[in-house]
């Protein structure tokens, strides 16, 4: 039984082999057919653009944290409330008259937290 | 087992020379829904799970999904959900990890409720508290939903199908998840990519409905600020309306006591550990398991079928004629309040929070810049979840 | 069967309409019944006293973070501890000295964390 | 069917003609509980969801929660849990949401077990390891469960009964659900309720009982300060302690094994993410669904019964002779010490974490300003935790 | 019950006077790995969850664990998993928590898969795409499953354990457990704590064999600098390698498939609530889950056999053979590129991301300080978790 | 019965009373121990080092948190960037160079987050 699991074995052996490199080839191959695209297509798009970035560039710190550091800071200094918080976009003055600003808040949140169902 | 065997073997059982073309369609339909996804944000954190599940599932072999989903059972076996289970075991082996999340999770009703109740922790009913009359908007709008189940039934659908369908016009994804699954699995997957679809369409499909039925007049009527509402109104409204609801049509209890739990622990301000858990935590992973697992049932043999376009076409009726029950009844509530109401807002009684609302005052905004009237059209849109979920109820107790 | 299923349509919009309106409806007037009595309660609780506000008035910024980054700007600015650090009441100096203050927290901790178990 | 035949139905399903006197009086009771936990915060993290879903379950026809908490089974479906689920799906129709809670939750004892195991990883040991002598007041206020026990029998409970009464006064309401589950079910919701209630009201029960006990002069004796405790000596001893509780009542080894796993995680300090994880996520997932699960057992029937009054009784009287036990024990040791030990920190091995160790710090200071003892009775108060536990172990074994 | 039968009672069923020599020594064998991961930090977040949890089942009679791992079942139950539960209530008494865990999660692969999920959504496979020819040394690295499985067969292990043997060389611990409980659950713990505990002696194992295989002048080579990969590259990978893989090995296609649901989740940039959850708070609840439940199966009838001393070494085996087979491949790779590829990066092709890459990098840097082949490493790295992928799908539908 | 069963209730709490202060005995016994070995091993292991203490001690504040907003200070005063951020070791210059840093964070970062699978 060990030589026939053995010869077993050995024949799974071939074929995994061959299947992962086989496999691994493939994706390879799609791979290098997809970056090609991706640079035609990119130089089609526009030969003026920039190449699609990986990931929008941090510039410096992150903004929001530098907003939130920003208004404690001026907080903390003038204790009054900051002229400009970049933090986030306001409704329009309108609305802060209208005194139900933290509604619009509240359900504007709920929908950039899941979506609209 | 000689080399040349296992080879032909392999062969034999490779996926690529048992894909069908139903197969080779289901995986495009699925590549398109992530495509729609991805580049034009339509509802992401459902239709891309949905999407690249449904591409999965449809490579043969896979053995993700290896159960049937509206199986013949024999009697005894019907209706009782563990033994369903063992029986498909037998019948069709062992489970897959899709077979687990769609009968343990999905067809319990587990995962819908949960959606509810993080929904619940999520809402804030403050507008509609602040002005109830309100609410009668949000039931307006359900008018859509037995246009289309009467379409439906008319075009040959039977009862349940034509009710499942006609919930689509409600825009409210779980809800529509939750029904069909109780009275028509078969075509769960269908209502259920219909409504998730179409809600990301509500900008699309609403304006041309609205502009027909109101006059530029009528768009640019101002509403009066809303009054404040205390947080023990917060507090006492959903007790109330689930002890209300409950009471009066027990058959929407499940949805809407999950849905008013949740907003309970929102508003009580006591539990807030709870209420964060069910808006993320808990909320996040549902998600996934709901979008996985609705995008299981996206199978050749079931979504490729006549059908299912007529579903994806009655949807549409469903949310076009929903819009404008919503507005009809509200240019009869501008009628009776002499103009102080702008007619408008009953579009957003399609649920469909918040987007619904806001496509209102985009169209406010275009005749008047100045017009805001976004809080007052958020009463009818959270009425409208309330109000899909009592429908849902009455067509449970008269076809469950 | 198309025709029994109509009828039968029919009759489920009728019900169906009907109970959407009235719950909704039932649900509206309970809810001018308990603004009406939150205003009468208002009222009669204090004459002066303020309308129960939705949520408190969030004034200026969190108080928490401006009291960690105003602690930090001093910590950075001086290299040493700030006097007074309002993020949190601390316990009686004879507990500072007693060094276990850190096991105090960690309990007090507990305790905000999950009740009382 | 016809729209009369329709309104008919609808009308006699309706919940509101099926409403029990029962139904009435539990919803009053669990409008009480949130009322509570809102307005004093009462536990809040259990009592708002136990109230809230108990409101819920008792809406007729809600069908939230479909199957009995303590059913008549055939002997061959007895004690095979996946057996039982079939039995009673087929006897009752598909579970509700409320009836998966419970019965896949609670039953299999999940809930309880995963808090016990977030517990361990939000628990300092600290206090008790430097003073390990301390951790015998957390045997003694177990004396309390044992006079508890023995008055429930006197008052017609039969033993298991007796004992899931009994460890009410241990203070931990995970234990009480762990134990009444396995002994008594049906008088489960009475028990947890009872639990955690009084675990609320500690602050109200224990002061007069410590004043009745100890004298002013005993109240200001202050007490030396801990020595530290190093980072090793807190890894050791939650994997000694796992051990020999482990091998000496092995019954209570579920529950002090999760407790010490949890806290393992926590003071190794090389698997942060999990520590987080069992304190946070999975705490407040688990938290919500064993406060629907406790709820949804407050049925009429089986909560609206005289054996509740009493139970709720008897659970003021565990409270109290527990508080007693500890404080006199304290004092039995304040003379062996030649008074160096504050008698009243017995009063904290009533686990109750920490909320019995800050009322004895209040007592405290109230003599004597400067006297600062709630690190002591921290060691009583965790040493209180294992204490209920192995008490728990040898019902277990006696009576399981 | 008089008191002395009761004090018998007690003491008979002490653990103390129930422990076998094979439970002494499993715990000291728990306790090891505990020392391990607190210490030596090895792979802290699984190995202390497993050694903790098989201290913790092997006190005897802690009925937290009361079913046998790989139990004769008759045939009606076999590949049944929900009538397999019930025989096993019926036969060996209720589940404890770590049956529970063991049974439902890890048996149906849930946990494993939903592990590969995570992953996905928090690997970066930006490497391989920039360089496509490395993932064939990902490839390479998986004749050293081959070679540990061909070993275990002359040893005597059977075609089954030989290949779940094998896989350990993969570095793969979810690949490992998966392929394991599919094939040959009763080794499953012993390849289990292998594939963890070798993974965290990569750079004991690997350097070695690299020195051994690779002269200091071809350890000098330097890399040219990778190009940088678009987004949308990065999009369509996973949705490529999931389609082709899933018709080419459909049987890889659960492991792959969750994969690559996982990175697109992390890619497409429109879901990053879901990618988060999958990252953390899911990662975090089942990783206790799959450490708990692997510790769990560590019990000494399983785990104390001659056979576990051979699979540890036999692990070795497949460690050394792997990274040879990737470094030779590199070597060949070196050649035809004429020089181009440094041959240490095929070493790489054992996964253990990013450990070895990290390896790799530290013997180019002792050769020359400004050597920088980490990036070009992490190709064949993450390659390496295809590979093994595909490995245990041939396996599967070899032999499952 | 409810004699009976009294009888039964004393045998336990004689056993449950004995249990429970025999096993926190046994434990109190051996935390005593440990603690004996703990001071043994800590003055074995070097007279001169300190004892090991129950957690790093939080010097003022978290380092990380002072370096985040230190960083953000002079991003804000500056809008340049600080020549030395403290917050994370940085890999070389020459990495920097190579422009795929931003790889190697996330992969490392890959690591930190679940050890090494
Ligand atoms: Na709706
Ligand atoms: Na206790
Ligand atoms: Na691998």
């Amino acid at each position: 039984m060990v030589i026939g699991g053995l010869m077993e074995g050995l024949s799974i052996t071939v074929l995994g082999v061959t299947v992962v490199f086989g496999v691994l080839g493939i994706l390879a191959v799609t791979m290098y057919a997809i970056g090609w695209l991706e640079r035609r297509l990119v130089e089609k798009e526009d030969g003026g653009e920039e190449p699609v970035q990986e990931s929008p560039p941090k510039k410096g710190l992150d903004e929001k944290k530098i907003a939130v550091i920003t208004a404690a800071i001026m907080a903390y200094l003038d204790q009054k409330r900051p002229k400009e918080l970049p933090i986030k976009r306001k409704p329009s003055e309108a609305w802060w008259l209208s005194g139900v600003t933290s509604h619009v808040g509240e359900v504007e949140n709920f929908n950039y937290k899941l979506g609209k169902w | 087992m000689g080399i040349e065997q296992a080879i032909i073997d392999f062969f034999e059982h490779m996926g690529l020379v048992n894909l069908t073309i139903g197969n080779i369609i289901m995986i495009l339909v699925g590549l398109t829904l992530v495509y729609l996804a991805i580049r034009y944000k339509m509802e992401p954190l459902l239709l891309l799970p949905i999407g690249i599940s449904a591409v999965l599932v449809n490579l043969p072999l896979s053995h993700l999904a290896n159960w049937p989903l509206a199986p013949q059972l024999p009697p005894e076996v019907q209706d009782n959900i563990f033994a369903t289970l063992s029986y498909l075991n037998q019948q069709y082996g062992p489970p897959g990890i899709f077979d687990l999340i769609y009968y343990l999770l999905i067809r319990t009703e587990v995962v819908p409720l949960l959606i509810f109740f993080g929904l619940g922790a999520m809402t804030d009913f403050g507008p509609m508290i602040a002005d109830p009359k309100t609410a009668l908007l949000g039931a307006a709008a359900q008018i859509g939903v037995f246009v289309a189940m009467l379409a439906a039934l008319v075009l040959g659908f039977d009862l349940t199908e034509a009710a499942s369908i006609g919930i689509i016009g409600g825009a409210d994804g779980p809800t529509t998840i939750y029904l069909t699954t109780k009275l028509a699995p078969h075509i769960l997957s269908a209502t259920a990519v219909a409504a998730y679809s179409y809600m990301s369409l509500v900008p699309l499909i609403q304006p041309p409905v609205i502009k027909a039925l109101t006059t530029p007049e009528e768009r640019r009527i101002r509403m009066e600020q809303l009054r404040p509402v205390s947080k023990r109104e917060k507090i006492i409204f959903p007790i109330a309306s689930m002890i209300i609801i409950g009471l009066l049509v027990p058959s929407a209890a499940p949805l809407i006591g999950m849905l008013m739990i949740g907003n309970l622990f929102r508003e009580s301000g006591v539990v807030e550990r709870l209420s964060k858990a069910a808006q993320e935590e808990l909320m996040n992973i549902v998600t996934i398991f709901l979008g996985l697992g609705i995008g299981s049932t996206m199978r050749a043999e079931s979504f490729l079928t006549a059908k299912t376009l007529i579903i994806l076409g009655l949807g549409i009726v469903a949310f076009a004629s929903a819009t404008a029950g919503g507005v009809l009844f509200g240019k009869l509530m501008m009628k009776l309040s002499g103009g102080r109401i702008n007619p408008m807002i009953g579009a957003a009684g399609v649920s469909a929070v918040p987007m619904s609302a806001r496509v209102v005052q985009r169209l406010a905004s275009e005749e008047d810049p100045g017009n805001f009237i976004l809080m007052h059209a958020m009463g009818p849109n959270v009425a409208g979840v309330i109000g899909t979920a009592v429908v849902a109820g009455v067509f449970l107790s008269a076809l469950g």
